[in-house]
């Protein structure tokens, strides 16, 4: 295991010498999506796995790409059971504005939402594409605010996430619905935000409440609590998603009964399992088809979740309260 | 030609040999992983060197030349994306847009001196990067672009890449030896030490900026393109990285700014360096990086060559007269 | 309309202060102070522990921040920069790029890359007036900035050590003739500039969520500021602060707020071609040949 | 010597920023004299200088050399029609041997039909031989006294192979026997058919070896002569000694 600083020409060089120095055979994928279009494109020409457990951006899968596998759901679905549970409520929003930072997974995760709205009749009124060290949205918020949108979703991450809740408030814009991926369930988000974050909503493809479990881990919540007994913090899905990587790979060596890559690519794809992640089923693209993004909302500085409805723990709280 | 310069050429000869053998050879005794390492090194050595007809010989600070790398991986990316070409062809004409890249932008720009031209190359750089992340249809912005894959083995594209940036290194390298011995490179020292001075000398000063710059461009250009096809994937912050632009601008300092070989040695060493660091000091890797550019700045100001030089002069003692070896640079 | 125009304008405020001591040690020094980054990242750690250790306001841990990294600016401009000045401004402006490599990744190793942000029970509280909200915070902040600038200006035009000051900037050899100690000015510049930087920083800690990196994206605001207003100017950098601040927000609402830095650059170089002495400066170094 | 006139200025104006630094001023340089430009300081010598090598463009007027009309054109096509210059403040190219400072001119020489960079450095070992700097060729300009660095100002000024020299204040910082040496040489280089153009305050030296005087004062042409005739002009009298003084001789 190597250190990449996050770099790409780092990780490239790395994942060579992974395979070529360290004889390799299977590879985690590093964290983003951006790196792993790099890193991956090396795993492919080695023909070695590379199990992406944190890069769900679609182009990584359209590039027919045979030795890749991402164990989340695609990023474009995110932010669908939050449009879902806005659909479905008696008075929904009518305005969306969506908007992202300049990177390659958010941005699938906006255009994902915006396809989504409009199936579900919601308006799109306002989407934009902001710089991802922008230090000021305050001007882009009035925009919104101005262009009438009453549901605000974005695909930021915690840093710009934070910083729209925040100057949200200082401009009292208030939309109905506030929704946010990967930001809103870091549990930086509500420590740093504290009452601001209340009645925002978020997509989230694990919580350790999911009723989902299996042989190996035992339940969602039981995985959660040796996590934190073993590294001292609550797992997100990151973490549970680089596990569930592992256990897949296991699997798939166990059934093939050999290290052989192309027998256990063939056990890969026949994977058809329930763990404690949720279903997983990888499509011929190397995507886990069978799982999907619950809804949340965070209520008194807890994550609820709430779609779909057959997983809710709670109730909606709609419009999110003013600041 | 006397007797020993005879000897000396016939050393000269020998070395070479040596230095071909040894940059030839790596490819088919070495690991994937080392080979990488290498071919990493003969990018840094030909950006370095490509930097350096800007740096070292014409004087001007072009600390954002990295927008020329970044302009040809664009290119490349783009071409081979969008319109299928052929890779060399993208590449030949990665460099010469952005050699046209920089004789259109030469001509404002250069009308600025120090600290002034390195802004605008810096505020250049930027601005660029931001236009390829908006030009999305065009560049896939900030999602980034992928670029097709080498089509064949392995070890065909480990050869394939090594042999280019050997090459691209050769080959900006020798533009420096050429430029050095001719009267471009005359005219170039002349505008560095004094530049009104070279003027009323006859030197075109403005045609030998431009024309400096416009190679180096090309040369970076022409890297910036064989690196597109050598990572498969880009995005605007990874090649139109200003710390990056720094790097290079660094090594060539350190080897010896004006000299021919000396931005090579720089790169050589610093990307060594720079991979030992990082296996020593996993967190700390950069704040080691960055107290290694203190100290060259402190103590190496005038780079390797310039103090091999000096040391040789201190060895033989004060009747060793203060010849420069190859294009002396002055700070 | 006029609520993007308020909200450009308190931005540029704050603009202003991260471009003033950036500008001073370019204008002074002829220095292209890289590490200014890291210094406004320093200010804005300083406010946040002493927020959350003791609890104290982050307006009133402005001036702990301002002493402490002027300690740290004296260090590094008496025993780093001063030795190097004379080897002209590419070279220094590489030596601040290392020191300001080593300090934000020295803040990496310390403090982790977390975001983290502070709330004070004011915060996000604000004045409405005609439909314009203005944030109490980014309001303090925006006349702390105004005032900070304008105390400055004072200092240079009133004191003993600001007319030393001035004076090496004019000319250096002049001043030296004259009994100022270039050394120990230069020292003090550097100082001042990195006790601006962490006024600007403890500010930014309030409004902004900071990390290691918080300080770059300010840099190269100053960058612009600075060319802008003229290198050294002190009116010069409030008005390209303002400016600035103003211009951003209108891009972000006519072409859109992915192209607001490409403008701003573009503009940068383009002020540099046209006129480098800035809007209201004097050229004090270098310049069109 | 002939009456031909090889440069000729008519109403050369110059202003810096709304402030005349030379005004209206018409001159001619003909063909093989030496030509003294004197004046007192900030008088517009070197602007006038400047002005003629093309480093700084005209803002009025017009200025022809050997039927070329040079307005408009850069310092470096202004070296290649054969005019070069020296500066007040010697500028040796650091980094580079005297002979490859020397080298430099031949290698951009007249015409732009400069010599290939090897040629070049034959042709400047002679040059260097000519100013009496032949032993000295592989030193750096930096280790030369400052008598030694006019020197090379000449030399490489030389290696242009000019039809006109312009001398800026050559004289200026040497001593009396430097200066002997300098006045032989440069009346060499006027004896082989150099014009010549001197600004001066070593009043004896131009004294003798210009052929004409112009005098500028305050940006303008107060008087034009032999050096004789200069001497006794009262505006010239007036001009380096104050008016009363000036005066009071005439009246």
């Amino acid at each position: 295991m190597y250190d990449d600083r996050s770099d790409p020409q780092t990780s490239v060089r790395l994942t060579t010498r992974l395979i070529t120095e360290d004889g390799v055979r299977f590879i985690f994928g590093p964290y983003s999506s951006g790196i792993t279009n790099a890193t991956s494109a090396i795993g492919e020409r080695y023909r070695v796995i590379t199990i992406a457990t944190t890069a769900n951006a679609p182009d990584l899968y359209e590039r027919g790409y045979r030795y890749l596998f991402g164990t989340l759901p695609l990023a474009t679905t995110y932010l669908h059971p939050v449009l879902e549970m806005a659909a479905a409520l008696p008075e929904p929003p009518e305005k969306v504005a969506i908007i992202t930072p300049e990177n390659l997974f958010a941005i699938a995760a906006a255009e994902g939402a915006r396809q989504k709205a409009e199936e579900l009749g919601l308006k799109v009124v306002y989407f934009a594409r902001y710089p991802q060290d922008t230090t000021d949205v305050s001007s882009l918020l009035s925009a919104i605010r101005d262009a009438g949108a009453d549901m605000l979703l974005s695909t930021g991450f915690l840093q710009d996430g934070m910083l729209i809740v925040r100057q949200a408030k200082e401009l009292r814009y208030n939309p109905k619905i506030m929704g946010f991926t990967v930001a809103a369930s870091i549990p930086d988000f509500r420590t740093n935000l504290g009452r601001d974050a209340e009645g925002i909503m978020g997509g989230e493809w694990w919580a350790p409440s999911m009723a989902w479990e299996d042989d190996f881990f035992g339940s969602a919540s039981q995985y959660a609590e040796e996590f934190e007994q073993r590294f001292g913090y609550v797992p997100t899905y990151h973490a549970a998603s680089s596990s569930i990587g592992g256990y897949l790979l296991q699997l798939a060596i166990e059934r093939a009964g050999t290290l052989d890559t192309e027998a256990v690519r063939r056990e890969l794809l026949a994977l058809d399992e329930v763990t404690m992640f949720g279903p997983i089923r990888f499509s011929d693209k190397g995507v886990n088809e069978a799982s999907s993004a619950a809804g949340f909302q965070i209520q008194d500085g807890q994550i609820v979740l709430l779609w779909p409805e057959d997983i809710s723990e709670g109730s909606l709280v709609y419009p999110k309260p003013g600041w | 030609m006397n007797g020993s310069s005879m000897g000396r050429r016939g050393a000269g000869l020998i070395l070479g040999a040596v230095v071909l053998a040894a940059l030839v050879l790596p490819p088919f005794y070495l690991s994937g992983y080392w080979v990488r390492v290498i071919t990493g090194l003969l990018m840094y050595g030909a950006l370095a060197s490509a930097i350096n007809i800007m740096v070292g010989l014409a004087g001007y600070p072009a600390l954002g030349n990295i927008v020329f790398f970044g302009t040809g991986a664009y290119t490349v990316a783009v071409l081979m994306v969008k319109a299928d070409t052929p890779f060399f062809l993208a590449l030949a004409v990665a460099g010469v847009v952005a050699a046209v890249y920089a004789a259109l932008l030469g001509a404002a720009v250069l009308r600025l001196r120090g600290a002034y031209f390195s802004i605008a190359t810096i505020g250049i750089n930027h601005a660029t990067s931001e236009l390829v992340t908006n030009l999305d249809g065009l560049t896939g912005g900030g999602r980034g672009t992928i670029v097709p894959f080498f089509p064949g083995s392995i070890e065909a594209e480990r050869m394939f890449f090594y042999f280019l940036m050997l090459a691209l290194m050769l080959l900006a390298t020798g533009t420096v030896y050429l430029i050095s011995r001719n009267r471009l490179g005359y005219g170039l020292r002349a505008i560095k030490a004094d530049e009104q001075a070279a003027s009323v000398m006859g030197v075109n000063t403005t045609r030998y900026k431009v024309l400096a710059w416009t190679i180096s461009a090309g040369l970076t250009g022409l890297v910036g393109g064989a690196y597109a096809y050598w990572l498969a994937f880009l995005e605007p912050p990874y090649v139109f990285d200003i710390v990056m632009s720094v790097k290079v601008y660094i090594m060539a300092i350190l080897g010896g700014a004006g000299t021919v070989i000396g931005p090579v040695v720089g790169a050589f060493f610093l990307e060594l360096l720079s991979e030992l660091i990082w296996g020593r000091f996993l967190e700390a890797h950069m704040l080691v990086l960055g107290i290694v550019v203190v100290l060259v700045v402190l103590f190496v100001p005038r780079g390797f060559v310039d103090l091999a030089g000096r040391l040789a002069r201190a060895l033989a003692g004060g009747s060793a007269s203060r010849r420069a070896e190859g294009v002396r640079s002055d700070g | 309309m006029s609520q993007i125009l308020v909200n450009g304008l308190l931005t540029g405020g704050l603009y202003a202060l991260v471009a003033v001591g950036f500008s001073l040690v370019w204008g002074v020094m002829n220095v292209v102070n890289i590490a200014h980054a890291s210094y406004i990242m320093l200010g804005a750690y300083i406010t946040y522990w002493l927020f959350h250790l003791y609890g104290l306001d982050p307006f009133l841990s402005i001036p702990v921040s301002m002493a402490a990294l002027f300690l740290l600016g004296y260090a590094v401009g008496s025993l780093v920069l001063n030795r190097v000045v004379r080897f002209g401004l590419v070279m220094t402006l590489v030596l601040t790029f290392g020191i300001d490599m080593i300090l934000q990744n020295g803040a990496l190793l310390l403090w982790s890359a977390d975001y983290r942000s502070i709330t004070p029970a004011y915060a996000g509280q604000g004045l409405a007036a005609g439909g314009v909200m203005i944030p109490y915070v980014r309001l303090a902040v925006f006349v702390l900035a105004v005032l900070f600038v304008a105390l400055f200006s004072l200092f240079l035009s009133r004191t003993r050590m600001g007319n030393a000051i001035k004076a090496t900037a004019l000319n250096p050899f002049a001043a030296e003739l004259n009994g100022v100690r270039i050394q120990r000015v230069y020292a003090l510049t550097y100082a001042i500039g990195a006790a601006l930087a962490a006024a600007a920083g403890s500010m930014v800690s309030v409004v902004y969520t900071i990390h290691p990196q918080v300080g770059n994206v300010f840099l190269t605001r100053a960058f612009v500021i600075t060319v802008l207003g003229g290198l050294g100017s002190i009116p010069g950098a409030l008005l390209g602060g303002v400016i600035l601040g103003l211009a951003e927000s209108l891009a972000t609402v006519t072409v859109g707020i992915g192209w607001s830095e490409a403008i701003s650059f573009t503009l940068l170089v383009a002020i540099l071609i046209v006129r480098p002495q800035g809007l209201l400066g004097k050229r004090f170094f270098g310049g069109v040949g | 010597m002939g009456d031909r006139a090889l440069l000729v200025g008519r109403g050369v104006t110059r202003y810096f920023g709304g402030v005349a630094a030379v005004t209206d001023v018409d001159f001619e340089v003909r063909e093989g004299e030496v030509l003294g430009l004197i004046g007192p300081n900030g008088a517009g010598k070197t602007t006038l200088m400047n002005l003629i090598s093309g480093l700084i463009p005209l803002s009025k007027g017009e200025m022809v050399f050997d039927g070329r009309r040079l307005n408009g054109l850069g310092p470096w096509d202004v070296a290649r029609l054969g005019i070069a210059r020296t500066f007040q403040i010697v500028k040796p190219f650091a980094g580079m041997t005297l002979r490859e400072n020397v080298a430099l001119g031949a290698m951009f020489a007249r015409e732009g039909r400069g010599v290939p960079a090897r040629q070049a450095l034959e042709v400047a070992a002679e040059v260097l031989e000519t100013v009496g700097l032949g032993d000295r060729m592989n030193a750096h300009a930096n280790e030369l006294t400052i008598a030694l660095r006019k020197r090379l100002e000449l030399a490489r000024a030389l290696a242009l192979k000019p039809r006109l020299l312009l001398l800026d204040e050559v004289m200026a910082g040497l001593n009396l026997k430097e200066i002997e040496r300098l006045i032989e040489l440069i009346r060499t280089i006027n004896a082989s058919g150099v014009t010549i153009v001197v600004i001066e305050h070593v009043m004896k030296a131009i004294m003798a070896i210009s052929h004409r005087i112009v005098v500028l004062h305050y940006g303008r042409k107060i008087a034009e002569g032999t050096p004789e005739e200069v001497a006794r002009d009262e505006r010239v009298i007036t001009a380096y000694l104050g008016r009363r003084f000036g005066q009071g001789k005439g009246a």
